[in-house]
This record gives structure tokens, C-alpha cells and sequence, in this order.
């Protein structure tokens, strides 16, 4: 509970019970406060729930059975004090003024019986129920500042993270292609002449594959090895066809030395003797 | 993907982590579908690897997130004399209304506190993220109603509001030991 | 203070730091003198002991700090995916007459795109592994022949060449353009 002291000053306490020369609990109704002291107190109150709840404990009240009389009279004296010294006075001062004076006065007449049995109603009850529940929440307040906060307790952790080191390549998709092969030919107005179906480009397919074998197998190969009956009768026709194209278009050369030889497939050689480019 | 390169994977992007990170982020980096069991796992298991480390893997309100553990303050405080505000007293008790009594309206908390809400108030913690409008209620005037943020869980290190510190019960006399302080 | 709570000082610090770490940043956390050649040697050891966690500690010109390594950014990119970058026009109309056209030498490119193919373009599609030489055509300089490899087909997600989108359908496509313009 020494919390609720802490709200203060050190110092604007611990004077008051030296001046008074006795323990706290032994001047409970004692709630007295200089004005000169409470000048400088004032800052430090949230307001007048504060300033009761800081009156009640410090002459250790129980809050429970908070007499009315004294605690209005010290709390009307520090208004007023308050007044005096020309503090600009909240209103929520003057409103809780009214209330203690209002509960005080309720507590001269007899109470009224709620019902058979039941206990009256204090009329200090919602100024406790209040206290009580403003306490409550100072203390939850000071709690909560005591958790360990981000930044200042303790530190997220943050490692670098270099987005650039990440080689991104660009994806193309088939109709990006097809977006481009269409630019290309209405440039190039070649729509007559290179209207080019499936059946050409598998074709042109083979032509690669056919190419890419020959260069493996360092350029002279046996016509048969080029074939791989796994292709599929279609597959092994348009090998055939592509085989064809390549020596139209002069890229390799077809050889047979004389009928029923094996026929022989090189990289056309423009004048070169087969079987050098194979040693 | 093997479950120990997953993990590595999560690690990663923990410890990158801008802010605290969802399961359904974490889901976000990998083909496979990655199960919430098995995502829990990996994550208790890097907990563990860490726990003998200076940072440590915790659980927020939203998501999860790697920190230096408080231990480490005395020596990190040097490297940064900027430290976040320190909170006055009506800052501090309107923040406990707000996380304890959420919803409330203005009306509500200077109904707690007995006095006037400043509007610096109010906005000093609405600055930092840590409290948002989040309704309004139908009463005249229709005031705005205020809760916490996941944020301001996050930056306590609290998964949810259940987890703040109890409420103390209120003494109805102060202890004897007060007068030895 | 021993030397390892000092190294693990410095651990907390520059994972939780935003910017490199000067080592006059790292002394300033410690009562003790710190020779540069302890920090050094600390640092050091704090390298090797992270050599094979997905994060690592480098030393950049102002200092050090913790980075995640490449080969993780591919998952961490998925957090907060950023556009693909794009291959220009000239790669792009190059890579589809390879592929409509195969095998081309760079003068039957030219010819069909009226204007000379810079070396870069042909160098981006073989470094992508898209495009390979299957051949030289004997005509004067021996030019070669591009083809287009399996890897451009796998991924393009095609099985032949002959799935590319057939072109009577795209000179049919023309053809109306033209028509109605």
C-alpha cells in the first residue's frame, strides 16, 4: 500500500507526522494539512477523489466508516485554503464540496428503513463505492506502468534484411511471347509469309533437338542414332521432316557413300572432310 | 520441405520482423500447407533454442515476436538516451480505466477519476497506438466508446487483456508497516 | 565482466539494433574498458557462432550488425511480395522469333525485327538458360544457330514448342485488326 503514498512528494509526508511527533494511526481524525504545504500539494492530486482518498489514508480512516464531520470540515478548510492563495480551483473541487456537505447532513437524520430486515442505506455508501473504485484503478495505473514496455524495458529485435541481395528474375508467360511474336510480325508485315502452325513448330522443335545431337556427339553421326523409336510414330515423322528441312536449309549434310551403305549425318562443312570435326 | 528448414525459415523472419508476426504470415512463405499443430511446434521449439540466448522468442497479442529480455536493459539504455515519455499520473489511471473497464466513454472515466478528462490525455495515448474509438454509445451525443489496442498488448508483451495484472482488492485501512516508509 | 556476458551484451544489441553498430556504440554499454582487440575477438566469436543460423553478423562501413542471409529472402520476399520485374520489348521479341523461328542465327533476328540485336539481349536469355547455341550455319562467319532449351519450356510450363499459341490463329487475329481498321 505504500503506493498510495508514493503519489506524493516524499518529503510533504513524512514532515507532517514529525510535527505531530506520533505514529499516523494515532491521529486518525487529524487531517489537517498547512496551506502552505497544500499549495504545493496540489499539483500532485488528480483531483478531489485523490485528494480524500490521500486525507483518509493518511490519518488511516478506515474507508469504511469514513466520519463524515472532520473530513468535511478539513476538506472544506483546503478549498477554502485553496481559495485563498488564489488557486485557480477546479470545479470538480467545489462539486465534491457539495456532495461531502450533502452526505454530512444525511448522516444527522434518522434512516430511512429500505424494508423489513433489510440494512438502511448508508448514505456514505457511493462516495465509498467511488473511493474505492478510483483507488482501484490508481493502483492498476501504477501496475501497468511497471510491466516491462516495449522500448523501454526491453527492445524488439530487428535483423537487416538486404531485399536487393535477392536476384529476381522477370517471368515471361506464353501469352507475353505470343504479345511479342505478334509486335514482331505486324512490324515486319510477314504475316504471308511466316504464318506458322503446330505442325511447323514441332518441326522447328526437332530441328534443335536434331542439332543439339549432332553437336554432342561432336557433328558425324550415323543417320539411325538420331532416332529414338521412344518419339512415337508422329514424333519419329516429324524428327524425319526436320531432318529434311536442316539439309534444305544447308545446316547439315545427309551422306550415303552408295546404296545400302549407312548413312551418315554431319554438320554441313562448307568444303571441310567428314570424320575432322569428329576427331 | 524438411520441418527443421521450416523452422529456419521461421526463425529468419522472426528475427526480421518489423512488427510481430501472425501464424497466417508465417503460412504465407511456404508451398506446403503447414498445419497449426505443426506450425506451434516449430515455434516452442525455437522458443527453446533461444531460451538460453539474450533474446527471446514471446507471444503477443498479435503474433509472435523475437525480444531482448529485460535483463539486457541496463546495458541497451546507454546506446539510446531517447527513452518513450514517462506518463503522468491522469495518463496512467485513464490508460488502467480504459484496459480494465473497456469500453468506456470520456464520460465514464472522469466518472472514475472525479475530475475532467484532458484532451491531451486522450490523445497522448492515442498517439502512441495505444487506445482506439471503437463504437460509439447510444446515449445523447452518441460518445465514442474506447478500448485498448493489440498494440498496446504487443508493446506490454501480453497476449490479451486477461493477462494484465490483477486488480488489487482495496484495504480498508492501510497496513501498519506504512509509517516504516 | 566476463568476456562471454560481454559477448552476450553485444548479441542483444546489434540484434535489436536498426542500424549498424559503430564499435564505439558497443563500448559505450560497458563500465569496463574495451580494447578493440576484445570487441574484436567477441565479435569474431559471435560470427562463428552464428555461421550456421539463418541470420548472420557482417561488417558493413559503419559498423556492424545481423542480416538475414540471401538464400532466405525468397521466403521472406512472399511477406510483402513486390512486382516481377519485366524483360524489356527487345528480349521479349527476340525470345518469341527464337522460339516461333528455331534455330535463328542474330542476322535472321535482325532481319526480322529490322534492327540490330544488342549483344546484352542474347547474353540476359543464355544466362537465363533459355537460349542455347545448337549449331553453326556455314555461310560466311559461321553464325549461330540460337535454339530454345528444355529449361525455357519447363519454365514456361510448356512440353514442346509446338504448345506455344498456334500462329494462324494469331496472323487470323491480325488479319481482322487490319481489316477493321
Amino acid at each position: 500500500m505504500s503506493d498510495v503514498l508514493e503519489v506524493l512528494p516524499v518529503g510533504e509526508v513524512e514532515p507532517f507526522a514529525r510535527v505531530y511527533g506520533q505514529p499516523l494511526e494515532q491521529m486518525p481524525l487529524d487531517l489537517y494539512i498547512p496551506p502552505d504545504a497544500l499549495a504545493i500539494m496540489l499539483d500532485a492530486f488528480e483531483g478531489p477523489l485523490d485528494l480524500l482518498l490521500y486525507m483518509i489514508r493518511r490519518a488511516n480512516i478506515d474507508i469504511l466508516d469514513i466520519p463524515m464531520a472532520p473530513l468535511t470540515r478539513q476538506y472544506l478548510d483546503y478549498v477554502e485554503a485553496m481559495r485563498a492563495s488564489n488557486l485557480e480551483l477546479a470545479a470538480d473541487y467545489l462539486v465534491m464540496a457539495a456532495v461531502l456537505i450533502e452526505i454530512k447532513s444525511r448522516m444527522l437524520l434518522p434512516r430511512p428503513k429500505q424494508g423489513e430486515g433489510d440494512e438502511a442505506l448508508d448514505p456514505r455508501a457511493e462516495l465509498v463505492r467511488r473511493l474505492m473504485e478510483y483507488e482501484q484503478m490508481k493502483l492498476a495505473g501504477q501496475n501497468l506502468n511497471a510491466l516491462p514496455q516495449a522500448e523501454r524495458e526491453f527492445f524488439w529485435v530487428e535483423t537487416l534484411v538486404e531485399k536487393s541481395l535477392l536476384v529476381r528474375l522477370p517471368e515471361v508467360s506464353v501469352s507475353d511471347l505470343k504479345d511479342a511474336w505478334m509486335a514482331v510480325v505486324r512490324q515486319a508485315g510477314l504475316k504471308r509469309h511466316h504464318q506458322i502452325g503446330r505442325e511447323e513448330l514441332s518441326v522447328r522443335e526437332h530441328m534443335g533437338i536434331i542439332l543439339r545431337a549432332l553437336q554432342a556427339k561432336g557433328g558425324f553421326v550415323q543417320f539411325e542414332t538420331l532416332f529414338d523409336p521412344e518419339m512415337g510414330v508422329p514424333g519419329l515423322v516429324v524428327h524425319f521432316i526436320a531432318m529434311l528441312e536442316l539439309g534444305r536449309e544447308k545446316l547439315i549434310e545427309i551422306t550415303q557413300t552408295e546404296a545400302f551403305q549407312p548413312i551418315y549425318v554431319r554438320v554441313h562443312q562448307g568444303g571441310t572432310e567428314p570424320g575432322q570435326e569428329s576427331a | 520441405m524438411e520441418p527443421s528448414q521450416v523452422k529456419r525459415v521461421l526463425e529468419a523472419a522472426l528475427l526480421a520482423a518489423r512488427e510481430p508476426m501472425s501464424p497466417n504470415d508465417m503460412k504465407k512463405m511456404f508451398d506446403e500447407e503447414l498445419s497449426a499443430d505443426t506450425l506451434r511446434k516449430l515455434l516452442d521449439e525455437l522458443r527453446e533454442e533461444w531460451a538460453e540466448r539474450p533474446v527471446e522468442l514471446i507471444q503477443l497479442a498479435s503474433g509472435w515476436r523475437f525480444r531482448t529480455r529485460p535483463e539486457y536493459l541496463p546495458y541497451l539504455e546507454r546506446l539510446n538516451p531517447e527513452r518513450p515519455p514517462k506518463y503522468s499520473r491522469a495518463v496512467l489511471e485513464t490508460l488502467a480505466i480504459i484496459a480494465y473497464r473497456q469500453p468506456v466513454t470520456r464520460g465514464d472515466i472522469e466518472e472514475i477519476r472525479g475530475v475532467a478528462v484532458n484532451t491531451n490525455v486522450v490523445k497522448t495515448l492515442e498517439e502512441r497506438g495505444w487506445i482506439d474509438v471503437v463504437g460509439h454509445r447510444e446515449t445523447p451525443g452518441r460518445p465514442a466508446l474506447f478500448a485498448t489496442t493489440k498494440q498496446f498488448l504487443d508493446d506490454l508483451g501480453l497476449r490479451s487483456v486477461s493477462e494484465l495484472p490483477p486488480l488489487e482488492q482495496i484495504a480498508q485501512t492501510l497496513e501498519l508497516n506504512y509509517e516504516n516508509h
